[in-house]
């Protein structure tokens, strides 16, 4: 846990609800892929925890989705203005787990930290396929980048507007993609959808609404099969074989 | 100038009066990376029962304006593994006072957490928590009634012979009679205050945020209760009083303690900034300058 | 959509449940050149004694993160001014429904008040405060004793027909016993809540700022407070209740409302937006429409 | 009372710990001298009352002193912030009671509403003289744009920096300016010692600590010869005869 202050360098949707930050320091912004920040919003007293999409030495890119007061305070502020982060949250991805082909599953917003889990994975010369589900197409996230690095990205979407039509799980089932590993992250009934239909080689990043997201306050706990584990603290990433569903 | 932070408290001198509040500040390794635990004066652990407890089903966070609403329900691993695992660990990662902080369902399971505390070298001071309003068998009904609170005093005070604070209950009519029970049963000290019963509503989902449905109102909004609680007891009161409640600067520490506390532990400030405590405590001397404090302990209860 | 924003209150029909609280606006003279105060739901006017009262010394006003501490005192200029002056005055203004806000010393100073704003025609209800912190010998403690209580409201439902509801106080230990107390005695309904009591300190000067030491908080951070408060109640009592504490938007209304309040008085949030009442009322249709409700009444207690 | 969304054109320091704020909007802000604004500051609940020092049809400038944290907000907002004021409070001065020469007496950051005052007594036509005292050199306000009006200027000093040395008590004895009507703005000790020395016709503007100023809270009342007055609302100027000094 490091406390940076950060400039917003560029704030803008999208899709439809989502934005895309860019924050710049002058201190170390490198992330574990899938680690956290939490973000001090104007106004209110808790923080928001929000997935590191990309980050580099100084620079750091966060994708997020308006689903409240605080998200939408984010979206109002404009480049230039000051922003206080906890950041180098959580345990992030394992990548040592996966020894030659990934297969990375996204939801949504969910997408947002599979970014620079693909960057990583590939820089380790890793294959990587990407299955991607959302609603409608106009709310399709990352796919360009993602396929820039490298990786076979296959769409889904719930209306068929674009992609195979449906959900990821239908998706993966279509796909019946190649890999030894897989990396999870979307809404919890998208992840216990895909739960029973992954081997134990596979992990899922969960949310919680936090407190502190610094281990502090116990608010964020879940049951697993070694007892209660804090998402923000021992997570959000759990082995599949942790989590007891 | 001076500028000698250290305050004394219940014989145990603390180099400075600021105390991470229970359930703040987890077991108190989380931030032993980020900053020295020596800085602090104390640290006050997790509340603690005899038995490990999951606690309550999430959400068990809800965001207020001026602070939030927890209803962890006292999530903790039990009391055997607090003495013989936890407070061992933070021991030899600090020389900080440790305070353990109970709770209990039963006088039976107060008796025997502050019995098993007592025993235990790692621990400085037992603060025994009667006021958690997130547990619905018991926790806060000890709180708020003289004679139940007598009861549970006079148990801890026989069970342990290390310093025994009372942690007190802001959902009270009256206060006063409850502290001076606490007194009289030997009580060396009391903590005010624990949390103020709160209720959030997702009006789009149609149900309270909450899985609890309701949860312990704290952060910076909680100050003037608690001012005004450890103001009333100090008049009434002779024994020292660690004061809690919104506590975010190193001007509320002064406030608090002008209001009658000897010490003072900051809470929720933690959340929003896992660096609260130390950066409270380095500005604490510059803020006595700016006030003409030479001895923070000569300011306890002037108002 | 529909988007009706009527409730009925005791029998009468407010075309929103939106009040601005006692204390909090005035006598209802100030802002009628800055909006038609024919748009609130009704006005429920400064607390008003038998006799008149400068109220405490001043500073009376403490700001604080989340709200404000107040120690007015219940400045008024009697109820014979009410009755027989101001309501009047406020009547030719608007036809807005008009609460009288009662508070006394004694019982019988309670049944005088109530008898003589019985007798006004230009008031519509009587809201007795058994609940205010400010005043030294008496307001508040009829608020924390159910027996008292019961009192009160015995002696002003015999002093008036008018739908009469009784404004108790957070301050207390368990609401429920003086909650049901007043709804056995006849009250038409509850308000609730007032104030919590707090204190601040001004660390330069080494004194309270308040010249009366402590105060009554009130601001956006009491919401938590009042709704579970209001929650607890609407559980307990058939009778209507008027939800209070901390309201500041449209959101916060339906919150309120859900929660268990049949109508949602604003106050503080008048003193930093004097415009706060008809702002929340425009935004009202707009959230109900975000929302699905039709018709805001059928929200009420669905928590 | 109206509320106003104004754009802060500057804001800078013109003596140790006291700032010029001047403000601009497309709507009305003009006001009548001795009135008073009241402006939202960032991450308080109550506003903060401030004297109008000058106002014209679209622009309004205050000048305060930083005293606690509310005034050190507003000192740190740059040009260019929006701010959120209610305008038009209390009821200002009486130019009409001056009806050949007029006494202005202010003392520190007291003297802010005598520059508007000034303005429109020498507009219509009436002779100023201002006493005004300060504790220092350093700290004097506003003497170069009085004298511009056209007032004759007589500043006091309590340490004997500039001017006379004393407080505006003993300017007062020693300048004995010739007047019909007399204006005070100060810190209370100084109106208070300034009372027995005025006739009748004088006036004297109030400070207390507000909660609403608008007139809703009864927080700001003091007790008066014709019994309680709201500082905010029936002030903040009383004329002599009422104060029960
Ligand atoms: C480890 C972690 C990583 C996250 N990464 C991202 C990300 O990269 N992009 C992104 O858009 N969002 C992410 N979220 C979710 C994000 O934190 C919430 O959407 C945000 O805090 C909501 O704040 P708000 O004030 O806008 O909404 P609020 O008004 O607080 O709540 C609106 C609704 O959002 C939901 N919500 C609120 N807080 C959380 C939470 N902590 N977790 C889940 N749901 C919540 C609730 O259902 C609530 O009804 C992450 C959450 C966690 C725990
Ligand atoms: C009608 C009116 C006009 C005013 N005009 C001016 C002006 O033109 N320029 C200017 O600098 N100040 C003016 N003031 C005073 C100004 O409002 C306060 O200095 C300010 O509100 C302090 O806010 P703060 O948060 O910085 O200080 P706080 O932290 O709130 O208080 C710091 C100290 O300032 C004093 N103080 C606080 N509020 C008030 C108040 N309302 N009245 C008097 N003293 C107070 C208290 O002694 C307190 O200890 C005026 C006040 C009133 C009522
Ligand atoms: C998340 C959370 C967990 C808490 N857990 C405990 C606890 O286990 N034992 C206890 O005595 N108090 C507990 N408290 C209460 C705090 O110690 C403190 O009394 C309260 O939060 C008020 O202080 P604050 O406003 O500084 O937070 C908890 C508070 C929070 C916010
Ligand atoms: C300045 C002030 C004066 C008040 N005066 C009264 C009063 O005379 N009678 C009363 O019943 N409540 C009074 N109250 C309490 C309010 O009506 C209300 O119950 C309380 O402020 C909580 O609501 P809020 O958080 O919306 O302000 C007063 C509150 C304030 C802030
Ligand atoms: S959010 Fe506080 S422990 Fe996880
Ligand atoms: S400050 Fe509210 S009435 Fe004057």
């Amino acid at each position: 846990m490091e406390k940076r202050y950060c400039t917003l360098e560029s704030n803008s949707p999208v899709a439809p609800g989502v934005y895309r930050m860019t924050l710049s320091s002058d201190q170390d912004l490198r992330h574990r892929c899938g680690q956290f920040v939490e973000v001090a919003v104007p106004e209110k007293f808790l923080r928001r925890p929000l997935s590191v999409s990309l980050s580099q030495a100084d620079r750091l890119t966060l994708l997020y989705k308006v689903v409240g007061g605080g998200t939408a305070a984010l979206a109002a502020l404009q480049p230039g203005a000051g922003l206080d982060l906890l950041t180098g949250l959580g345990n992030g991805f394992d990548i040592e787990a996966c020894r030659n082909a990934a297969l990375l599953i996204g939801g949504g917003i969910g997408a947002a930290p599979l970014h620079q889990l693909c960057r990583d994975l590939r820089a380790a010369g890793r294959q990587v396929t990407v299955l991607l589900g959302f609603n409608t197409a106009s709310e399709i996230l990352l796919r360009d980048e993602l396929e820039a690095l490298g990786a076979t990205v296959h769409v889904a979407t719930a209306d068929g507007s674009k992609g195979i039509h449906g959900l990821v799980t239908d998706a993966l089932q279509q796909v019946r993609p190649t890999f030894d590993y897989a990396y999870v992250c979307g809404p919890m009934p998208m992840m216990r959808a895909l739960y029973p239909l992954l081997s134990e080689t596979s992990e899922f990043s969960l949310e919680e609404r936090m407190g502190c997201g610094t281990g502090l306050c116990f608010g964020c706990t879940i049951q697993t099969t070694e007892g209660p584990r804090r998402i923000c603290h021992e997570g959000p990433v759990f082995k599949k074989n942790l989590l007891p569903w | 100038m001076v500028n000698d932070t250290s305050v004394t408290l219940a014989g145990i001198r603390l180099q400075n009066p600021v105390i991470p509040a229970s359930g703040t500040f987890g077991f108190g390794f989380e931030m032993a990376g980020c900053f020295d635990l020596n800085r602090l004066g104390a640290i006050s652990l997790k509340g603690t029962t005899l038995e490990p407890r999951f606690g309550n089903p999430t959400p068990r966070i809800a965001e207020c304006s001026g602070g939030l609403l927890n209803a962890v329900g006292l999530q903790n691993p039990g009391i055997d593994a607090l003495v013989s695992d936890i407070a061992p660990r933070v021991r030899a990662l600090c020389k900080t006072p440790l305070i353990a902080n109970i709770s209990g369902f039963s006088l039976d399971e107060y008796g025997i957490c502050c019995e098993k505390a007592d025993q235990c070298e790692a621990l400085d001071f037992v603060e025994v928590n009667i006021s958690c309003p997130n547990v619905h068998q018991g926790g806060m009904v000890f709180g708020t009634d003289p004679k139940a609170a007598a009861a549970v005093t006079r148990r801890a005070r026989k069970a342990t012979s290390k310093p025994l604070f009372i942690k007190l209950s802001p959902n009270v009519t009256d206060i006063v009679p409850i502290a001076r029970a606490c007194e009289e049963e030997g009580a060396d000290g009391l903590t005010l205050i624990n949390t103020l019963l709160g209720m959030r509503i997702d009006i789009r989902r149609r149900r309270p945020v909450l899985a609890n449905r309701t949860g312990g109102f704290s952060g910076p909004a909680l100050l003037p209760i608690a001012l005004r609680f450890v103001n009333q007891v100090a008049k009434a009161c002779r024994i020292p009083l660690i004061g809690c409640g919104g506590v975010a600067s190193a001007e509320d520490v002064i406030e608090m303690m002008m209001a009658g506390a000897t010490a003072v532990q900051v809470g929720s400030a933690s959340l929003h900034d896992p660096l609260a405590c130390p950066a409270i405590i380095d500005q604490l001397p510059k803020v006595m300058e700016q006030l003409g404090i030479e001895h923070l302990k000569d300011i306890i209860g002037i108002v």
